[in-house]
């Protein structure tokens, strides 16, 4: 007895590496001290009702935010893991299973954990509050949507120290991700995973394409929308298109490793060309959906530190809107060397190029509305500046990828990684940050602090370009991706010792990040006016942090800076817009539905990932019950009487 | 009767002042679901694009085993087939009937429509049975596993949609025909409508054309 | 609703009045018995006329597959048209944009493949 | 203002010159921009153009963007002009509208040219007939056969200098990616399917070989030296191979072919009709034709090229068809 319990033990931790060890006493550490603060403070109920049921966008947004910096974090870590590794030739740090899961857990935290839950972490917060409404068109199934992200984050975390992790790269081809390959359980975390948090990111999708054509305020024609939520409309609109693929695709991965079917096997007519036709169907357009809200927030930054209106709005939504469209066009270009013939080649060498030329546009346009303006250097502004050339470059190197011959000699290179950290960090990662620091106020009330932040910035400016820079060469120089060691004999080491120092540099500019919160907390530096960047959308308009009904009374919208042209009305003396009498608010009930749906969730994919149905199977039903619980619940509103509004405005007034 | 018009998020009594009739807050947020639906319904159109695109490139790669021509067995999918048709007609008379306001009709159509349901599921699982019984499983090649997954996948659909349109009958029999019910209705009769456009392309491209 | 959905329209014919007048707004203009049934007529011949194609051998090969699938984008016409009332939109279409959105994007899924992996024989 | 200006502007310049020294400079030894053959050639001149045609753009962009910061940036006494309303201009638009088109046009042409011409099928012009490699991916390791002359290698390629080779790949395992870099570009290696490559080396040397499509544990260790030798030296080098009297046998293959790493091994004859009952023995379930000495079909046979000078023994049917599947260990 004794004897199966500690082999089952062994089997299902992960044992034999210091490293997981130290991750196991950390994360029940950890555990243990959260619970112990929340008891010791009694904020169990607290956390329950302000948190765990909560369907404010605000609240919500917040959640995801704090998770994708925690996912950051994580992803960083193996980075800078992997990074030691390849600091020397014949490194012993990491043996190759263990560097094979870390960049394949990388690939994946990074993009699906880190950058989707805080792309829409940064939807959440801005986008109701520059449409002037009151939440987001469906709050329930935003809050699942969060909850299903958090439990498939976690569910996908955990194959580090339960099972093991998976180690067949961020996408997992197979027949290498196949039971015949892989047969541990951390390929199938890894479908569970990410079909889980999938499912939340469809739903946000079409909340957010609901919220933005249904709710804009009165007046908010098409053409006074504000960029970032146009942005955040293209990107919805790639969602709901990429989405569904990625749900087959693992799925029918799944049925391949669980029911034995034949999709992508090498045998029983099995074809794997299929898996990686349909995965970047999906991987495609998912790195534009990322991108996309970033180039949103550009707009927003750019135009307001450089205070100038934006330049070429037309043309920027029919760019952002070609691009989100034109990306369904050129998944190819990632298996050009597949050998499907040149004239397959050719057609999507060519829609891919193609997608420069809206993405220059842009650039332009972001460049001619700082030309003649007045730019002020704060944090959000330089993240915005720094961005412009690292992305052009990698841009740039993406069109040299494009050219479907030349592919042939970079394809699976360090220049490919090189390409796409210049884009997904200069780009994705820049933007975030950028829009992080420029919300940052309005989530929570206070400034960052801007002293630290530029430390952060620059740090993290050098750190990138040492980190990836020299990756062109090595790529160029013959080495591939996903090697987990090199001889000496190659002449690979200088490039990637200096590359190795970038990613410190990047760490370290993380630290200052963390550092600046931690300060900037300390030493609250209050935002009394809600408007403390001289801003330009609705969002301005309300108090730091808004209100939990955002605005007392629905704003009217006559301008496209519609805030920034009724602060020059008011500063010409002329009478600001008549505000219609207060009335009860309508709002959404708190829910615990969306919270235990998601842990039923999980409950669903740990079963199957260790085919334990008698986990699976409960789980199912919860999912189905609370899904009835919810439908037939019809007391899911109420009313915020006229007072209790006064009173908020009353006391945020104070504030001022 | 102001308050329902401060809907969250919808703003007609914001822009037209006060006094609405209480139904209009409600009215634009059932709407609002509905639209919402309508885009959930273009991504399974997308879902399942890919698993038509799945069966069409694996459905050759039989591994040795039977093809399509083997197995069909054309009486009972035609069955499938009118008897999926029928209540996707059913499930319009049902709207029509709320529409007129019977409440008895749109239950009764209702049922009428899972009635017909059941039998296109039951149908579908006899085939599925029979096949497996005879040795095709869902691994025995590239094909059946193709096959299973899209038939079943539109299979698992219209069970889906049987116990969701129960559950809203249970809510219709409590809270009678309101904008909250009625918006319900549209969306699963929407649905419905929409699984019998799906069964189409899968009566065409697997069976029918699996026979020519 | 009325507000932010006449926003491209500048705000046009109706308010919220405009439409505020029945309660339900989907009684009327959805679909009458006739409709129905004439939906339904039709999307029984259009299953009949391939079925007895293919039962019968009056054609073959792609000039049969391409009146099958014909037939069945009909029938998803009828299915769109007489039975989800696509016609009777309101206001900025926006049902019908992601409709024929999915549509191009479904075809892209299906042909893309075909076309990809046809160029990737694997005997 | 004006000189600090004019300053920047030439520090600006001055670090681009720099920049493109050293990035020119520091080209030179990439391996590969140091091609030896025709198709590596011809790629590095493709991807000298495409860069210089995007530094084309890239440089007056990062010039422009330096300037516009400096020159606008909110500083008292700055006398730059300020329209804070200024939001539109047609001419503008046109111009960053027309100019990226004009130069992805330009690229998409070139990008045609190329890719008929580089098409990996298609074999390379040359008055010496070429030799066919047979080239399998296995767990994890490289097998090369050589049908015409009856001998294989693992881990080492061969060959001779100024002769076209064929290339025709596959995979018993996980998918892999075939690539010297200093001969040309890669192809994927899969199983059930031939890819074909054509490649030819112009001079003697050795020259890196590498897998480039991850395939599990031993994935950094399925590198191989491409050894390219004197039409004198290579025919040496065979004799010497079949004389070495060590035979690679069915049995040897599916030893081979277990998950493991390998060093370099040279065999003095192979099984007939090997490569393609590694082939077939997946395509078959996918509907190839029965019959295990089926030849493979490479993709340039489809394309309609390419299959001369492409002569293979006939494999004389086996008695006995060897189960490639059970080569990988497969759970079920
Ligand atoms: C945010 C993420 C992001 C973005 C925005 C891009 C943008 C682009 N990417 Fe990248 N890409 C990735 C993330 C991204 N990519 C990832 C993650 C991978 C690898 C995945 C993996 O294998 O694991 C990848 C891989 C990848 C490949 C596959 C290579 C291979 O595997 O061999 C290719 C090939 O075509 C490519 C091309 C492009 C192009 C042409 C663009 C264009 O959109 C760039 C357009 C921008 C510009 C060109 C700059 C500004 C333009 C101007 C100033 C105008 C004028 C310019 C010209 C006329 C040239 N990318
Ligand atoms: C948005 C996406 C994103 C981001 C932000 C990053 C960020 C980084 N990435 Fe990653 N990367 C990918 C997406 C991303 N990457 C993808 C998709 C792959 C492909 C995976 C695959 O092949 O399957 C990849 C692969 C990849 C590789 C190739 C591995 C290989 O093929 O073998 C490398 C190697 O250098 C690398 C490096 C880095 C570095 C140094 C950072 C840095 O920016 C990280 C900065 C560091 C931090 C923010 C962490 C801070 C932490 C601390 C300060 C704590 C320090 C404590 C300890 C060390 C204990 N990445
Ligand atoms: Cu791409």
């Amino acid at each position: 007895m004794l004897d199966q319990i500690k082999d089952f033990m062994s089997w299902f931790f992960v044992t034999g590496d210091p490293l997981i060890y130290g991750a196991d006493v950390a994360i029940g550490l950890t555990t243990v001290a959260i619970i112990f603060v929340l008891s010791y403070f009694k904020k169990w109920g607290w956390l329950w009702r302000e948190w765990l049921t909560t369907v404010d966008h605000k609240r919500v947004g917040i959640m995801y935010i704090i998770a994708s910096l925690l996912m950051l974090f994580r992803g960083g870590v193996d980075a800078l893991l992997m990074r030691t590794q390849l600091a020397f030739p014949d490194m012993q740090f990491l043996n190759a299973e263990h560097y094979n899961q870390i960049f394949t857990t990388h690939g994946v935290i990074m993009i699906l954990f880190m950058a989707m839950p805080l792309m829409f972490g940064l939807f959440n917060i801005a986008v109701p509050l520059q449409l002037g409404a009151r939440d987001v068109a469906f709050p329930f199934l935003n809050a699942l949507s969060f909850w299903l992200f958090f439990m498939g984050a976690m569910l996908f975390n955990m194959s580090f120290v339960i099972g093991g992790s998976a180690d067949s790269g961020w996408l997992a081809y197979p027949p290498l991700s196949e039971m015949s390959h892989s047969p541990g359980v951390g390929q199938d975390f890894y479908i569970w995973g990410i079909q889980i948090s999938g499912i939340g990111s469809l739903m946000t999708g079409i909340n957010f394409i609901v919220t933005i054509i249904k709710m804009r305020a009165p007046g908010m024609t098409w053409s006074k929308v504000p960029m970032f939520t146009w942005s955040v409309l293209s990107s919805c609109i790639t969602i709901i298109i990429a989405f569904p693929v990625l749900t087959v695709t693992l799925a029918l991965l799944f049925l391949d490793r669980y029911l034995g079917a034949h999709f992508f096997t090498m045998d029983g007519g099995g074809n794997s060309m299929m898996y990686i036709n349909m995965i970047w169907m999906w991987g495609h357009p998912e790195v534009y959906i990322v991108v996309l809200p970033a180039f949103g927030i550009f707009s927003e930054i750019v135009s307001t530190f450089s205070k100038k209106r934006l330049f070429g709005y037309a043309s920027m939504v029919f760019a952002m809107m070609s691009i989100s469209v034109m990306s369904y066009f050129t998944w190819l270009h990632h298996f050009f060397t597949m050998g499907s013939g040149a004239n397959v080649n050719l057609f999507f060498a060519i829609t891919t190029m193609i997608i420069a030329i809206p993405t220059g546009v842009k650039i332009f346009n972001w460049l001619f509305t700082m030309f003649r303006g007045r730019i002020s250097f704060s944090t959000p502004m330089l993240w915005t500046i720094a961005f412009i050339p690292c992305f052009v470059v990698g841009g740039m190197t993406g069109v040299m990828l494009s050219v479907a011959p030349a592919d042939f000699q970079f394809h699976n290179s360090y220049f490919l990684i090189a390409h796409f950290h210049q884009v997904l960090i200069g780009g994705v990662v820049f933007g975030y940050f950028a829009g992080l620091y420029y919300w940052w106020p309005k989530m929570f009330g206070f400034k960052l602090n801007e002293k630290i932040g530029k430390w952060a910035f620059w740090i993290w400016n050098i750190g990138f370009y040492v980190c990836f820079m020299p990756q062109y060469f090595l790529g160029l120089d013959g080495m591939t991706r996903r090697v987990s060691s090199y001889g000496w004999d190659k002449g690979w080491w200088e490039l990637n010792f200096t590359s190795t120092i970038g990613g410190f540099l990047m760490g370290l500019g993380f630290i200052f990040q963390v550092w600046q919160i931690a300060h900037s907390i300390k030493f609250m530096e209050k935002d009394t006016t809600g408007d403390p960047w001289n801003g330009r959308t609705l969002e301005w308009s309300i108090p730091s942090p808004a209100p939990l009904y955002n605005f007392a009374t629905t704003p009217v919208v006559t301008d496209r800076d519609d805030w920034w042209e009724e602060k020059e009305r008011i500063a010409a003396g002329q009478a600001p817009k008549p505000k219609p009498a207060l009335e009860p608010i309508h709002m959404p009930r708190n829910s615990a539905l969306p919270f235990l749906q998601s842990i039923c969730w999980f409950l669903v994919g740990f079963g199957l990932v260790f085919h334990w149905l008698w986990i699976a199977i409960p789980g199912l039903i919860g999912v189905f019950a609370t899904m009835l619980a919810h439908s037939f619940n019809y007391n899911t509103d109420y009313y915020i009487p006229v007072d209790e509004i006064e009173r908020t405005e009353a006391a945020a007034r104070r504030a001022i | 009767m102001a308050h329902s018009a401060n809907h969250l998020g919808t703003h007609a009594a914001a822009a037209h002042g006060a006094g609405h009739d209480g139904h209009d807050g409600h009215h634009d947020l059932e709407e609002m679901r509905k639209f919402g639906f309508w885009i959930f319904l273009i991504t399974d159109v997308i879902l399942f694009s890919a698993l038509f695109a799945v069966y069409i490139v694996l459905h050759g790669n039989t591994a040795g085993g039977p093809g399509m021509k083997d197995i069909i067995e054309m009486p009972g999918i035609i069955a499938e087939t009118f008897i999926l048709l029928t209540s996707s007609f059913t499930s319009g008379l049902a709207v029509l009937m709320m529409n007129r306001g019977s409440k008895g009709g749109l239950i009764g159509w209702l049922i009428v429509t899972i009635a017909l349901g059941a039998c296109f599921i039951g149908l579908e699982v006899a085939e599925f049975a029979k096949l497996i019984h005879e040795g095709h499983t869902i691994s025995t090649s590239a094909f059946f596993s193709a096959f299973f997954t899209l038939v079943g996948t539109h299979g698992l659909h219209v069970s889906l949609g049987i116990c969701w349109i129960t559950a809203v009958i249970f809510q219709l029999a409590r809270h009678g025909i309101t904008p909250v019910t009625q918006r319900k209705v549209h969306i699963t009769s929407l649905y419905w409508h929409f699984l019998d456009a799906v069964w189409i392309f899968v009566f065409t491209i697997v069976y029918l054309m699996g026979v020519m | 609703m009325a507000q932010a959905n006449n926003g491209t329209h500048g705000g046009h014919g109706h308010g919220a009045h405009g439409h505020g007048g029945h309660g339900n707004g989907d009684g009327q203009g959805h679909g009458s018995v006739k409709e129905y049934v004439i939906g339904f007529a039709l999307s029984i011949i259009l299953t009949i006329i391939p079925l007895m194609i293919v039962l019968n051998g009056w054609m073959k090969g792609a000039a049969a597959a391409a009146v099958l699938l014909g037939c069945a984008a009909l029938q998803f016409a009828v299915q769109l048209l007489f039975f989800m009332h696509l016609r009777e939109e309101k206001g900025p279409r926006y049902n019908l944009m992601t409709l024929i959105l999915g549509i191009v994007v479904a075809l892209t899924v299906v042909i893309g493949s075909i076309w990809i992996m046809s160029n990737n024989p694997m005997y | 203002m004006k000189n600090s200006a004019a300053f920047i502007r030439k520090m600006a310049s001055l670090g681009l010159l720099a920049a493109i020294t050293l990035l020119a400079s520091g080209c030179q030894s990439m391996i590969v921009f140091d091609p030896k053959g025709p198709v590596g050639a011809d790629q590095r001149d493709l991807i000298y153009f495409t860069m210089l045609l995007c530094l084309i753009i890239l440089v007056p962009v990062l010039a422009l963007t330096g300037w516009i910061v400096w020159r606008f940036r909110d500083k008292a006494g700055n006398d730059a002009p300020y329209q804070p309303k200024w939001e539109h201009s047609t001419k503008l638009e046109i111009i960053w509208w027309g100019i990226p088109i004009v130069v992805i046009g330009v690229l998409a042409i070139v990008t045609a040219k190329y890719t008929y011409k580089l098409d990996p099928a298609k074999p390379l012009a040359s008055e010496v007939k070429p030799i066919t490699v047979q080239v399998t991916s296995l767990d994890w390791k490289w097998l090369f056969q050589y049908p015409e002359l009856g001998i294989a290698t693992v881990n080492q390629l061969t060959i001779p200098e100024d002769t076209p080779i064929r290339f025709e790949l596959t995979s018993d395992g996980p998918m892999n990616s075939f690539w010297v870099p200093q001969l040309g570009g890669m192809i994927y290696t899969m199983s059930g399917m031939a890819t074909t490559l054509h490649l030819q080396a112009d001079e003697p040397g050795s020259y890196m070989g590498t897998g480039a499509n991850f395939t599990g544990r031993d994935f950094a260790k399925m590198q191989f030296t491409t050894k390219a030798v004197t039409r004198a030296e290579f025919d040496s080098w065979v004799k010497e191979v079949k004389a070495s009297g060590k035979a690679l046998t069915e049995e040897g293959y599916l030893q081979l072919a277990q998950p493991g790493t390998s060093e370099p091994l040279t065999f003095s004859s192979i099984p007939m009709g090997l490569f393609q009952r590694i082939v077939h023995g997946y395509s078959m379930s996918r509907g190839a034709p029965a019959g295990y000495n089926q030849k493979a079909k490479t993709l340039s046979d489809l394309h309609g090229e390419g299959d001369e000078g492409h002569e293979q023994p006939a494999p004389q049917p086996m008695p006995a068809v060897p189960n490639m599947n059970h080569t990988n260990g497969h759970n079920h």
